[in-house]
C-alpha cells in the first residue's frame, strides 16, 4: 500500500516535471522598493556611468594584453613553439581576429567543445609541450601573480573588439553542450540549495547594489559576457571567463570546478550562445 | 624585471594627449597577505614625462595612487612623430623606461 | 517519522526509476558531468553535489513541484522545525541587524567554523538605513505593520527563517535552521528585527 | 586606436637597451632625472603635515581649479580623479585625500607646453575629501570635494 502511493506520487512528480520543464518563467518586474532606496541605487548607477567610458578607455587590461600578444608570438615550452605558429582557435592556425567571439566551439582535433581559455591551454599542452596539471596548479591571477594564460586569453579577447557574439549553436556539438550547460545552471544542491539560476534566471533582481543579469536572455546573458576577462579594481588583477564561473560556484556554496573542464566549457556554451548577436567590447573593467 | 608600459600619445588638434599605463603592484604596506604577514611597501615615487627631448612633466607618487597607475597628461607645442619617453622609480630602486612616438 | 521518510523515499525513487528519456537525458548528463568535474575546495566538500530529496524534487519540476507533492513535502519540512524550548521567539534586534548585514559563511573560502551570516540584506530590504540592498526576496521594511497583525506571527518568521522550504517547498532562501546555519539565538535575534516595534525595519 | 596600440614600446630588450644609453648619459641624463622625493610630505599622517612638508602653507580656495571625481566611488581600490587649473601659470598640481593614512597621493610639476592638468586613480579607504591644490607665482590655491566610498558586493 504505502509502496503503491510513493510510486503514485513519483508518477506525479514526472509528469509534473515533463510539465514544468518547457514554460519559461514569466518576467517578474523589479520588486517595488521605498522611493529613498530607488533614488539612492539610481543616483550611485548613474554616477558610475559617468566615469565609465573613462575607466574603459584606459583600462590596465591594455598592460596584460601586450604580455600576451608577445608570449603568443614567442617560441616557448618544452616544444619551443610559438602559438602564432601552431595554435588553431577555430579560424586557421595562428588566426586571433575574431576568434574570441565564436567559441566555445567543437574542435574535431581534440573531440571537445571549447571555450577560449580552454582552447589555448590545449595549444599550450599539445603544441608547445607545457603539461596541463602545471597550468591547472595555479590557473588564475593573484595580488603576486598572473599566469601566462590570462595574458594569452587578454590578447585573443582583445582581438574581438566589437565583433558579435557568434558561438556556432547550429553544430550539433555545440548544441548538445548549450543543452548540458542550462542543466547545470538549473541544478540546485548545496547547503543553501542554490542553482545558478537561483541569482541569474530572472530579470530585475539585485544581491545587495550589485545588478543580476538574467542569464537566460540575450541582452542578460551578454551582461554575464561583456568585460570578460576583465581587470578586477578590488586587488587589482586580471581575471579570466573561467574564473568568474569558478567565482558563481564559490559563492553557491559549491565544491570548485575542475579548471578548462567540460562542465565550464557548457555553463560558458549556454552562456556566451544565449548572448548570440551581442556586441563585445573586448576586455574589459570589473568592480 | 619590472613589465613594460603602455603609452598612447595623439594630437587632437594642437594638443597632444599623453595617457600612460604602468604595470607595478603599488604596495601600501598595510596589505597583509594570505598568511597574514604585512606585505612591505613597494610603490612608484617619481616619474616623467619627456617630449622631443623636453621634460614636459614630473610627477611624485605616494602609496594611495592606485595599483597598475594610469595617469593622463596633456601638452601643447608637440607634433605627430615626436617621440614619448616616460621613466619611473620606485621605493626600491626598481626602474622602467619607455617609449612612443605621437600619432 | 513516518512523514519524514516518505518524501525522502520517494525523491530516492525517483531518481533511481526516471527513465532518462523520460525528461531528456541532458539532465542526466549535465549530473554526470558535474560529478565528474568538480573537486572539493576549503570546506566545499565533494558530498555538496549531491541533491538531497527536496532538492531533487525542486530540480526536476523546474521548481514547480505538483501540488500535492509540494505541500506533503512542505509539511514535512515544517514538522522539522525545533524551537527554543524557553518558548521565547523574539531576541535583539540588534544583534539580529548586525548578522542580518554579514554574507559570509559555507564558501571555500572562508574558514570553516567561523560564525555564519545571516545573508539577509543580499537579498531583502529591511532597514530604510541600509541602502544596499538586495531584491531578490520582497522587501522586509515595516514588516510588523505589514504582517504583524496575522495570527502566530512570531512563530511564523521563525519557521520561516528556520526552514523557508516548509512555506514554499522551492522558494530561493536557505533552510537556516536545518542546515544548522543559523542556531537558536540568531534566529531569534532575527525574528526581533523583524517584529520589535523598536527594531529600525519597523520605524 | 589600433594603430597606436602598435606605436607602444613593447620589447624589454628595447628599453634595456634604452636604459643603456641613460646609463652611458648618451640620452641626457639631467632631463631623465626627477627631483628626490619629498619623503616628510608623503609620509605626513594628516593634511596639514603633507601641506607643511610641501611648502604650501594654507592655500586658498579657488574657483579656477576644477576638480573632478565621483560622488559615490564604484571600487575605493580605483578611483578616478581629474584635476583641471585655469589659474595662469599653474606649476604644480597635487592630490590629497584628506582620511588616507598618508593623505598626499601624488604632486605634478608641468613644464615646456604641458597644460596644467593630470588624472590618476587613487586608492581610498574610506569616505572622505579629496583635494586638490595648485601652484602658480608662487602662490597656493585649493578645491575639494568628497567622494563616497561604498559597501558593495554580496556582504562577504
Amino acid at each position: 500500500m504505502k509502496q503503491n502511493l510513493i510510486g503514485a506520487l513519483c508518477a506525479i512528480v514526472i509528469m509534473g516535471g515533463a510539465f514544468a520543464q518547457t514554460p519559461k518563467k514569466p518576467v517578474a518586474k523589479p520588486a517595488a522598493q521605498t522611493a529613498p532606496a530607488v533614488e539612492a541605487k539610481d543616483a550611485a548607477t548613474i554616477e558610475f556611468e559617468k566615469f565609465r567610458a573613462e575607466m574603459e578607455d584606459s583600462n590596465p587590461a591594455e598592460l596584460f594584453e601586450m604580455k600576451g600578444e608577445e608570449q603568443w608570438k614567442t617560441k616557448r615550452g618544452p616544444k619551443n613553439v610559438a602559438l602564432a605558429e601552431s595554435c588553431d582557435l577555430g579560424l586557421g592556425i595562428g588566426k586571433v581576429q575574431g576568434a574570441y567571439v565564436k567559441m566555445p566551439r567543437y574542435f574535431a582535433d581534440a573531440d571537445a567543445v571549447m571555450d577560449a581559455e580552454r582552447r589555448i591551454v590545449w595549444c599550450m599542452v599539445e603544441k608547445q609541450g607545457f603539461k596541463f596539471d602545471d597550468i591547472a596548479k595555479k590557473p588564475f591571477a593573484n595580488a603576486n601573480f598572473t599566469p601566462d594564460i590570462t595574458n594569452l586569453v587578454t590578447y585573443v579577447a582583445s582581438h574581438s573588439r566589437n565583433m558579435k557574439i557568434a558561438v556556432p549553436l547550429k553544430e550539433p556539438k555545440v548544441r548538445e553542450a548549450w543543452e548540458i550547460g542550462k542543466e547545470i545552471a538549473a541544478y540546485r544542491a548545496g547547503p543553501y540549495d542554490f542553482s545558478c539560476n537561483t541569482c541569474h534566471g530572472t530579470d530585475g533582481k539585485r544581491i545587495r547594489m550589485q545588478n543580476l543579469p538574467n542569464l537566460s536572455t540575450p541582452a542578460g546573458a551578454m551582461k554575464g559576457v561583456q568585460g570578460w576577462p576583465g581587470y578586477r579594481m578590488t586587488g587589482g588583477v586580471m581575471l579570466t571567463h573561467q574564473w568568474r564561473m569558478g567565482d558563481c560556484f564559490r559563492q553557491q556554496r559549491f565544491p570548485e570546478p575542475k579548471y578548462a573542464s567540460d562542465a565550464v566549457a557548457y555553463l560558458l556554451t549556454y552562456m556566451i550562445g544565449n548572448a548570440n548577436g551581442q556586441v563585445y567590447k573586448g576586455p574589459g573593467i570589473k568592480r | 624585471m619590472a613589465d613594460p608600459m603602455k603609452i598612447r600619445a595623439t594630437m587632437k588638434g594642437d594638443v597632444a594627449e599623453i595617457r600612460i599605463l604602468m604595470a607595478h603592484p603599488m604596495e601600501t604596506g598595510q596589505r597583509k597577505d594570505a598568511a597574514g604577514n604585512a606585505v612591505p611597501p613597494h610603490f612608484i615615487q617619481t616619474m616623467t614625462v619627456e617630449v622631443g627631448g623636453k621634460k614636459v612633466v614630473e610627477g611624485h607618487v605616494g602609496t594611495s595612487v592606485s595599483r597598475n597607475p594610469v595617469f593622463g597628461f596633456k601638452m601643447k607645442g608637440a607634433k605627430v612623430g615626436d617621440k614619448v619617453v616616460v621613466n619611473w622609480v620606485d621605493n626600491k630602486g626598481d626602474k622602467r623606461t619607455d617609449e612612443a612616438a605621437i600619432a | 517519522m513516518k512523514n519524514n521518510i516518505l518524501p525522502a523515499a520517494m525523491a530516492t525513487l525517483l531518481l533511481i526509476a526516471l527513465p532518462a528519456a523520460a525528461e531528456g537525458d541532458y539532465r542526466a548528463k549535465a549530473i554526470a558531468v558535474i560529478k565528474k568535474d568538480f573537486q572539493p575546495r576549503g570546506q566545499a566538500s565533494i558530498d555538496r553535489l549531491a541533491e538531497d530529496g527536496l532538492q531533487a524534487v525542486c530540480n526536476r519540476t523546474g521548481n514547480k513541484p505538483p501540488e500535492g507533492v509540494g505541500k506533503a513535502m512542505e509539511a514535512d519540512q515544517l514538522a522539522n522545525v525545533k524551537y527554543p524550548a524557553d518558548g521565547k521567539l523574539m531576541g535583539d534586534w540588534k544583534a539580529g541587524e548586525k548578522l542580518a548585514q554579514s554574507g559570509r559563511g559555507f564558501t571555500w573560502s572562508d574558514k570553516p567554523g567561523l560564525p555564519v551570516g545571516g545573508n539577509c540584506y543580499n537579498c531583502h530590504q529591511i532597514s530604510p538605513k541600509e541602502t544596499s540592498f538586495g531584491t531578490i526576496g520582497p522587501s522586509l521594511y515595516q514588516f510588523l505593520k505589514l504582517r504583524g497583525t496575522q495570527p502566530d506571527i512570531q512563530k511564523y518568521v521563525y519557521s520561516k527563517i528556520y526552514n523557508a522550504k516548509a512555506y514554499n517547498l522551492c522558494s530561493d532562501m536557505p533552510r537556516f535552521g536545518h542546515i544548522s546555519a543559523l542556531g537558536e539565538k540568531q534566529i531569534k535575534d532575527l525574528v526581533a528585527l523583524l517584529l520589535d516595534p523598536e527594531s529600525p525595519a519597523n520605524k | 586606436m589600433n594603430t597606436t596600440r602598435r606605436t607602444v614600446l613593447k620589447s624589454a630588450t628595447a628599453s634595456g637597451v634604452l636604459a643603456g644609453l641613460i646609463g652611458t648619459g648618451a640620452l641626457r641624463p639631467t632631463q631623465v632625472l626627477a627631483a628626490e622625493w619629498n619623503k616628510a610630505a608623503f609620509e605626513a599622517k594628516d593634511t596639514a603635515g603633507a601641506l607643511k612638508g610641501m611648502g604650501a602653507g594654507a592655500p586658498s580656495d579657488s574657483k579656477d581649479l576644477i576638480l573632478r571625481v565621483p560622488d559615490i566611488a564604484e571600487n575605493g581600490a580605483v578611483v578616478p580623479v581629474d584635476v583641471v587649473s585655469n589659474i595662469p601659470n599653474t606649476s604644480s598640481i597635487w592630490i590629497l585625500v584628506e582620511k588616507n593614512p598618508q593623505p598626499l597621493s601624488a604632486s605634478f610639476d608641468f613644464a615646456n607646453g604641458a597644460l596644467p592638468e593630470v588624472s590618476a586613480r587613487l586608492k581610498m579607504g574610506q569616505t572622505s575629501l579629496v583635494k586638490a591644490i595648485a601652484k602658480a607665482d608662487g602662490k597656493f590655491y585649493t578645491a575639494q570635494k568628497e567622494v563616497k566610498v561604498t559597501v558593495g558586493g554580496c556582504g562577504g
